[in-house]
């Protein structure tokens, strides 16, 4: 039932239906991609370098052009698909997780372990991401895996902080009280009462985040510890093909464009989850203030 | 311009005024075809309980509401004699403030906290044109005028520095700087204790009778209405159902809403009380500090079996505290509170279980007390959960349902979620859940005040009721004083942390014998005219 | 809007204006040269390091001897005559009239103060452990210009590693690195801001000729885009290392083999490598013609040894394999029916940011051993982890790798590559070979004529016989040049731009 | 106040000790610079030489005691590769950076309370829809993309603005330009974001009561409510700054610390690596004190 909701009020806004149905078209790319087009993107040929977009001739996977070593800039955007999300899927969801349970633990906590942990993000946050993430992936290698796991350590404060906060606010409310007062454990609380609360916030951040995250992958491979090849990402893409936007524009232009799109539609979605994560309490409360206003 | 000219020339008049309001679920009139208009130096109350739309018109008034969601439809706003709603923007802003001027209900919100409250003040004038200087020594003089002390040195204090009664005192300020012809107060007493409330009432009474200005008071408070009104008008969803002199309406009011309104629940409230009289709660030297503060000091009294121990007190008496740490969400500095005679800070295992069975609460806030991410059988069944022993699972919804009707409500609404429910409804949920372990005393703590009179009344003949049938007693926190003494077995009264008096209800409001407590029950206003005419003759030769 | 809009055109046009009044300074006998990164050090000691060789080696700092980059041969500098007495024992002539910028004067006692600093193990000059590992050194002076050098062991090829030595002004400290070099070449070291530019000035009491140039400033620039972008907007002169895909001018873009050779380092001693029909078909796999023009410029040349043409042991008479995918098939089969793993996974390991293109490079490389049937994984490293598998020790339980190389040797002579890359005792090298090591052994103190023709078996022996390696090209850089200057690359431009070269038109 | 500045003071002391720790270990972990350093034809017996004189074949624990030692002397080692101390070269390229980040934060911060509240005005007009796309669109590209992009098209073919480099005035447009990106899109919807909530708080409604016009109403009684939470952010983005700073830096061979910790980094440098953390984790506390003075002005509430 709630489902449904959902769905007729994502129609409702067209803006934010649209960027679902984008970021649904790149997931089932991100699914799909590397069996249908692996072949296509991975086939070199020296002697169809740097082929513009716009292009028919060459035949449709060759319509936005081809890199470097002849190969379909299409599909690679298609196979990089899910290298691109898998890390940033991952990462983000990754991070908010570990940072969203640490941040609870943190906000619940009256004691010493609360103010360590707030300590501790101040270290992270002190340390430039960028460059905590290199120094890890030089001690553990590029691997996908490894880059995810670098990924989320950065952008744990966040997480972090965010849910801390969300729970000393949390935490005072009369219906905490009202599960305290019939003898429920701090964990029965966290589990019951605070996650589900914290976890909307947490989502729009992650949602937020998902472009973030496509974008330091991108940085890293600028830096030269991002993903690398035979393996692609769009971010990989983009920092190949800068090398090449004096002679062929199209090479960082498509993948940079596409990472651009999910950021958008990501951010269409959040704001658009900020109003439908709660269509009960959003217009249950707007309706009574309207009436009392 | 002087008053005398003005006699009985209308300063505001409301014609056929109907409102919109653009809601997720659709249109929603809020104001349905009312008018009226307010004499000069005539004080007019609206009556009406949340939701009846007198907000919703003195917003209107000022070009408060916001569009969307709202929207005056049709009818007019007419300002002596012109219209609002055809005047040019500029020129409509230009009577804002110093025409018309409102105070708010919860000054704390309604002031800018990141601005000193004199700056606040002088900025009306200097809206309306004056220079700076002139307009800090003009607040200067307003500050003195509503009774702040020392207000050289409060000039530029801002408004987290103050107590609500001197809050409300600054709003009232900062609506009198420019000299209105009219002043709409909304609610402006409304979350204040009673003896404070008395004094803004008062003082609004004394700058009325100096400026010579008119007065449009919103309050749901019969008794504020009776204290202050010439005339009243009671409002019932979006429709103006009865309106005439003070007096009249007070006495014999024609309309069944008000005569709903105005019915003294005295006998509905009154249960007989369980004569067993089996001791649960004995609370003895209780002491609480927060850090220097000293919340509670030396407090004790009893609770006995299907008994009523109602504790009144103004904000700060210490009266929550209590309430809280017999909940055992706070521990006790010294002292001790006995359950069954065993100690409740030493309990454990299965003793402690059995406490946290017995003694339940309902909240204050009906939005925060129910998880909005739980739907009510969640809600309602998360105490079997923790408790599985009461209750076998395939037995929860049976029991869910039998709740729900005991508090009135639909066991069809147990898939619902919190927002979809009203405040009652809210509290009426609340209420269930803390029945579901079958307790023996349930903390209310300020459990009607954030609710409607009507509503109030459902949920105190509810408790009524169930005190009734399940034996239950209730620790009864309130700072409505009126129905405590309806309400209550025993009463005590705090203040500053002590009980400064105790005993049962109709001996305390009989024949109180502390002076605090004479105090209070002076200052309580009550819902008749002419009574509370002399009473304020005599709070003010006290 | 609109007035907003009109403001940003003014503020655009101003803009124009200002540029082309600061772009200006790129004219005159001041010019500005873009390298792809700044030198850590300015040291003399560090002169063969090729960021610190562009900018003061033979500007600031001159050496002893000079390699002509076109025949290999020896040429005189800061020392005028050389002759051997005995074969540990040099006699050197030195230059009169030479003075340092500092005013001291060039003579045997400052080169002897000179060739102290250079040895001094408190430093970790790059010369001293390139060159002179494992060498003691005694300069005695015989008199104001002439000196004899004694070394431990006989090192015929003296006069060459002469080339290397650079001269510091003896009042350059002993023990710390000097961030204001004073040498007597024709420019002094004016300044160095940190991060932001080094300027050289002309030194008009300079020995010889000259320049045209009156002073340069160095800065420096990541992207290859942005140091080709500089030159064609008029803000430098000469910019260094473009990418082919910059280098679209061919007025103002030059090709010059830059001495580095690119291989494959083929893991010998591990199956499937150790079958010879296998290193051979990983060289007839390869489409050099096709990578050559493409990834690779159309100027690099298809190598057959790690020495470039023109060096001292260089065998003219290798031939490149061909691009036979067939024979490669072939080969492979052949192996494979007498039980060689050919199937084994081999892993290509790559290093990020190699050189321009290196990382199309390798995937190509990759593709085309797929298409031979091979099965080769790309590994991209980065260079700590690369260094770690160029040196020895190496791993024990090791995948078969092909390793991605490229060496430079700018000395003339070929006995700095192929001891440490391909004698058994070599740093770098996989091979183990007696044959191979007795003709390098014997190669190394041998002179002339014989000395060449040593090497040249060796080579030969390595790419014929043990077939080591799968030689790539001799690579080329790009230098862009404006148009305003006369300057043509040299194959010592790597390591060394002497600003006394560069003519203004 | 200054009870405050001690406590806080204390606590960051801790934080940055444990900051060089995390550094010191998590750096010695990538390896040690001896192969990067010396040349290829080296041989092992140098190698070795070459560590063991610079203690890099010292026990880990010997060569952090030695670390702190040096450190209690306000020793904070030599660089490898530039021979010098490394202390200098962090101070030197970090003012490079300041200026950078100070002028970007200021204009970040500047243009998003001017673009935020003029989007928050109508939420869902015409320039709000606009303001919100070009702000994500340009904050989601990659920065060293449209460092490189902006060179092309404002230096080379335009040929209005220097390619790189530093210098002039105009020198500074362009790395400002994609330095400023991240920061004022991310800034420009925090800024709409917290300004509509202002605009619904109940003292909107009071000041509209007194009259007061729209303007005044947003930039006076909205505004400095909502920069509240604008600030908690732009400190966050000032310290991530650093990151952009790095990729701007190295496009445009600024002499900053970005482009000084990378290359140290990337050569194993780690007496420079380490000072660059110190000084920009200096810097980071410094800031947060800031921000923390500039919320007790803005707040009443929190001055007490």
């Amino acid at each position: 039932m709630k489902l449904t909701n959902a769905f007729a009020l994502l129609r409702r806004d067209k803006l934010a239906f649209v960027a679902a149905i984008y970021l649904v078209v790149v997931v089932v790319l991100a699914i799909i991609g590397p069996e249908l087009f692996g072949k296509t993107a991975t086939a070199i040929n020296l002697r169809a370098r740097n082929l513009p977009s716009f292009d028919l001739n060459q035949g449709w996977e060759y319509y936005l052009g081809s890199d470097s070593l002849g190969r379909s800039v299409l599909a690679r955007i298609m196979v990089g698909a899910r290298n691109t999300i898998g890390i940033a899927f991952g990462s983000v969801i990754a991070s908010l997780c570990i940072g969203g349970a640490i941040g609870i633990v943190a906000g619940l906590s009256r004691g010493a372990l609360g103010n360590i942990i707030v300590r501790s993000v101040d270290v992270i946050m002190s340390f430039p991401s960028l460059l905590l993430a290199l120094i890890v992936l030089y001690v553990l290698g590029t691997d996908p895996v490894n880059i995810i796991v670098v990924l989320a350590i950065t952008r744990l404060p966040v997480y972090i902080r965010t849910a801390r906060a969300e729970v000393l606010e949390i935490r005072e409310r009369a219906f905490v009280s009202a599960a305290r007062v019939m003898g429920a454990s701090g964990f029965h609380i966290a589990i019951r009462h605070i996650v589900p609360l914290v976890l909307p916030t947490l989502l729009i951040i992650a949602a937020l985040d998902f472009a973030y995250v496509m974008l330091a992958e991108s940085a890293l491979s600028f830096l030269g510890m991002g993903v690398q090849p035979p393996d692609v990402t769009w971010g990989l893409m983009v920092a190949e093909g800068r090398a090449y936007i004096n002679v062929a524009w199209w090479l960082s232009f498509w993948p940079g464009l596409a990472i651009m799109l999910t950021a958008i539609a990501a951010n269409l979605l959040a704001s658009w989850f900020r109003l439908a994560a709660d269509p009960t309490l959003a217009a249950g409360r707007k309706l009574a203030d309207a009436a009392h206003a | 311009m002087p008053p005398m000219l003005k006699q009985n020339a209308p300063v505001l008049e409301i014609e056929n005024l109907v409102i919109d309001f653009q809601t997720p679920t659709g249109l929603f009139q809020a104001v349905r075809d009312i008018s009226f208009r307010v004499d000069s130096n005539e004080s007019v109350a609206i009556i009406g309980e949340s939701g009846s739309g007198k907000s919703v018109t003195a917003n209107a008034v000022l070009g408060l509401l916001d569009c969307p969601p709202g929207r005056i439809k049709s009818g007019d706003i007419r300002f002596r004699g012109k219209s609002l709603l055809s005047m040019p923007l500029r020129e409509r802003r230009d009577l804002y403030g110093r025409g018309i001027a409102m105070v708010f209900q919860d000054p704390l919100t309604h002031l800018n906290p990141v601005y000193p409250v004199g700056w606040q003040i002088a900025e009306v004038c200097r809206i309306h044109g004056m220079p700076r200087r002139e307009a800090n020594e003009h607040a200067l003089e307003l500050m003195v005028r509503v009774g702040i002390v020392d207000p050289h040195k409060r000039f530029s204090a801002y408004p987290h520095q103050f107590s609500g009664g001197q809050r409300q005192r600054i709003m009232i300020a900062m609506a009198m700087a420019m000299q209105p012809d009219l002043l709409i107060a909304d609610e402006p007493t409304t979350a204040l204790d009673v003896t404070v409330q008395a004094r803004i009432l008062a003082l609004l009474r004394r700058l009325q009778s100096e400026t010579g200005m008119s007065l449009l008071m919103i309050t749901h408070d019969l008794g504020v209405a009776a204290d202050i009104a010439d005339r009243v008008l009671v409002m019932q969803k979006g429709v103006l159902v009865e309106h005439g002199p003070v007096e009249s309406v007070f006495r014999s009011p024609q309309h069944p809403y008000t005569r709903q309104l105005l019915t003294d629940r005295s006998e509905e409230y009154r249960s007989k009380k369980h004569e067993d009289g089996e001791m649960l709660l004995e609370i003895s030297n209780l002491d609480i500090h927060y850090g220097a503060h000293h919340a509670v000091k030396d407090v004790g009294f009893t609770v006995a079996r299907g008994e009523i121990v109602g504790i009144v007190g103004e904000s700060g008496s210490g009266k929550s505290t209590v309430a809280s740490t017999i909940l055992k969400l706070r521990e006790p500095s010294s002292g001790s509170i006995l359950y069954r005679g065993k100690n409740i800070q030493s309990l454990s295992g299965l003793d402690l279980r059995g406490y946290k069975r017995a003694v339940q609460a309902v909240f204050q806030d009906p939005y925060s007390s129910l998880n909005p991410r739980m739907n009510v059988f969640r809600i309602l069944s998360e105490a079997w959960t923790l408790h599985p022993d009461v209750l076998p699972r395939e037995k929860w919804r049976a029991r869910a349902e039998e709740l729900m009707e005991m508090v009135g409500l639909n066991a069809s609404d147990l898939e619902k979620f919190p927002g979809e429910f009203s405040g009652g409804q809210r509290q009426r949920i609340a209420i269930a859940r803390a029945l579901t372990l079958n307790p023996e005393v349930v903390v209310c703590d300020e459990a009607v005040s954030a609710l409607d009179m009507t509503i109030q009344a459902q949920i105190i003949t509810l408790l009524t009721r169930l005190r009734r049938e399940l034996g239950l007693a209730y620790v009864f926190i309130a700072h409505d004083l009126t129905l405590v003494e309806k309400f209550a077995d025993r009463v005590l009264v705090m203040k500053s942390g002590e009980i400064v008096e105790q005993g049962a209800t109709a001996d305390v409001f009989g024949a109180p014998k502390d002076d605090y407590t004479r105090r209070l029950i002076a200052a309580s206003p009550v819902a008749d005219p002419k009574l509370q005419a002399e009473r304020r003759r005599t709070l003010q030769l006290a | 809007m609109g007035k907003s809009d009109s403001l940003l055109l003014k503020a655009a046009a101003f803009a124009a204006l200002s540029v082309m009044s600061s772009s200006a300074l790129a004219a005159g006998s001041d010019v500005t040269i873009v390298l792809d990164m700044q030198p850590d050090q300015v040291d003399a000691c560090q002169a063969s390091k090729s960021q610190v060789g562009k900018v003061i080696k033979q500007n600031v700092t001159e050496t002893l001897t000079e390699i002509d980059p076109a025949t290999g041969k020896v040429l005189p500098r800061l020392a005028t005559e050389w002759s051997q007495v005995d074969p540990k024992t040099w006699r050197l002539k030195l230059r009169e009239n030479v003075k340092f910028h500092d005013g001291t004067p060039f003579n045997g006692e400052a080169l002897k103060v000179a060739f102290a600093r250079l040895l001094n193990e408190k430093l970790d000059c790059e010369i001293r452990v390139k060159y002179f590992g494992g060498l003691t050194v005694d300069v005695s002076v015989l008199g104001e210009h002439e000196v004899e050098i004694k070394t431990n062991t006989p090192v015929p090829i003296l006069p060459t590693l002469l080339s290397t030595v650079t001269v510091p002004a003896p009042s350059t400290p002993h023990d710390d690195y000097s961030r204001q070099p004073v040498g007597t070449g024709p420019y002094t070291f004016d300044s160095w801001q940190a991060g932001k530019n080094i300027v050289l000035k002309r030194f008009d009491e300079y020995w010889g000729d000259k320049p045209a140039v009156t002073s340069a400033t160095y800065v420096w620039r990541q992207e290859s885009t942005v140091r080709a972008a500089m030159v064609a907007s008029g803000e430098a002169d000469i910019a260094f290392n473009i990418a082919v895909q910059d280098a679209t001018d061919p007025k103002t873009d030059f090709s010059y083999l830059n001495a580095e050779t690119t291989r494959l380092r083929i893991d010998v001693p591990i199956v499937p490598l150790d079958d010879i029909r296998v290193r051979q078909a990983l060289n007839y796999a390869i489409d050099r013609d096709g990578l050559k023009g493409t990834i690779f410029s159309d100027d690099v040349i298809p190598a057959t040894q790690l020495v470039v043409p023109g060096t001292n042991g260089h065998n003219p008479d290798l031939k490149p394999y061909a691009y036979d995918p067939e024979k490669a098939k072939e080969l492979l089969k052949q192996a494979e029916a007498e039980g060689v793993p050919v199937r084994k996974e081999i892993v290509l390991v790559g290093r990020h940011n190699f050189f321009p293109n290196s990382e199309e490079a390798v995937q190509a490389l990759q593709a085309m051993y797929s298409a031979a049937g091979l099965n080769v994984k790309l590994q991209m490293t980065e260079s700590s982890e690369w260094y770690d598998s160029l040196f020895k020790p190496f791993a024990e339980n090791r995948a078969p790798n092909l390793f991605l190389d490229q060496h430079d040797n700018t000395s003339g002579d070929a006995s700095l590559t192929i001891y440490a890359k391909y004698h058994s005792k070599g740093g770098q090298s996989v091979l183990n070979d007696k044959e191979l090591d007795d003709l390098i052994d014997r190669a190394n103190v041998a002179t002339g004529e014989e000395r060449t023709e040593l090497f040249q078996q060796a080579f030969k022996r390595i790419h014929e016989d043990l077939v080591g390696d799968v030689a790539l090209f001799h690579m080329v850089g790009f230098t862009r040049v404006n148009g305003r200057l006369e300057f043509k690359p040299t194959l010592a431009t790597n390591g060394e731009l002497q600003l006394a070269q560069v003519k203004i038109r | 106040m200054s009870g405050y500045i001690l406590r806080r003071g204390g606590q960051s002391l801790v934080a940055l000790m444990a900051l060089l720790v995390l550094v010191f270990f998590l750096s010695r972990l990538t390896g040690n610079p001896t192969d990067l350093y010396m040349p290829m034809d080296a041989s092992l017996d140098q190698r070795e030489a070459f560590a063991t004189k610079h203690g890099f074949n010292d026990p880990l624990y010997v060569q952090f005691g030695t670390y702190l030692v040096n450190i209690a002397k306000f020793d904070f080692g030599d660089s490898i590769f530039q021979g010098r101390p490394a202390m200098q070269a962090a101070l030197e390229a970090f003012p490079v950076t300041l200026r950078l980040a100070l002028i970007t934060m200021v204009l970040a911060l500047g243009l998003s309370v001017l673009i935020g509240s003029l989007a928050a005005y109508r939420p869902g007009g015409l320039f709000d829809r606009v303001a919100s796309l070009l702000t994500i669109s340009s904050a989601s590209t990659p920065d060293f993309w449209l460092a490189i992009v902006g060179i092309l098209i404002f230096s080379v073919t335009l040929g209005w603005l220097p390619t790189s480099g530093t210098g002039t005035f105009w020198h500074w447009l362009l790395p400002i330009g994609v330095l400023l990106v991240r920061p004022l899109g991310l800034l420009t919807q925090v800024v709409r974001m917290s300004m509509i909530s202002a605009l619904a708080a109940p003292y909107v409604k009071t000041a509209r009561a007194k009259g007061a016009p729209k303007r005044r109403v947003v930039f006076v009684h909205a505004l400095r409510n909502s920069m509240l939470s604008v600030i908690t952010v732009a400190g966050d983005q000032a310290a991530a700054l650093i990151n952009g700073a790095v990729v701007v830096e190295t496009v445009f061979g600024w002499p900053g610390i970005g482009n000084l910790m990378i290359a140290a980094i990337k050569q194993r440098d780690f007496a420079v690596l380490q000072a660059c953390i110190l000084v920009t984790a200096v810097a980071i506390f410094l800031m947060n004190i800031l921000i923390d003075f500039a919320y007790s002005r803005l707040d009443p509430r929190i001055r007490g």
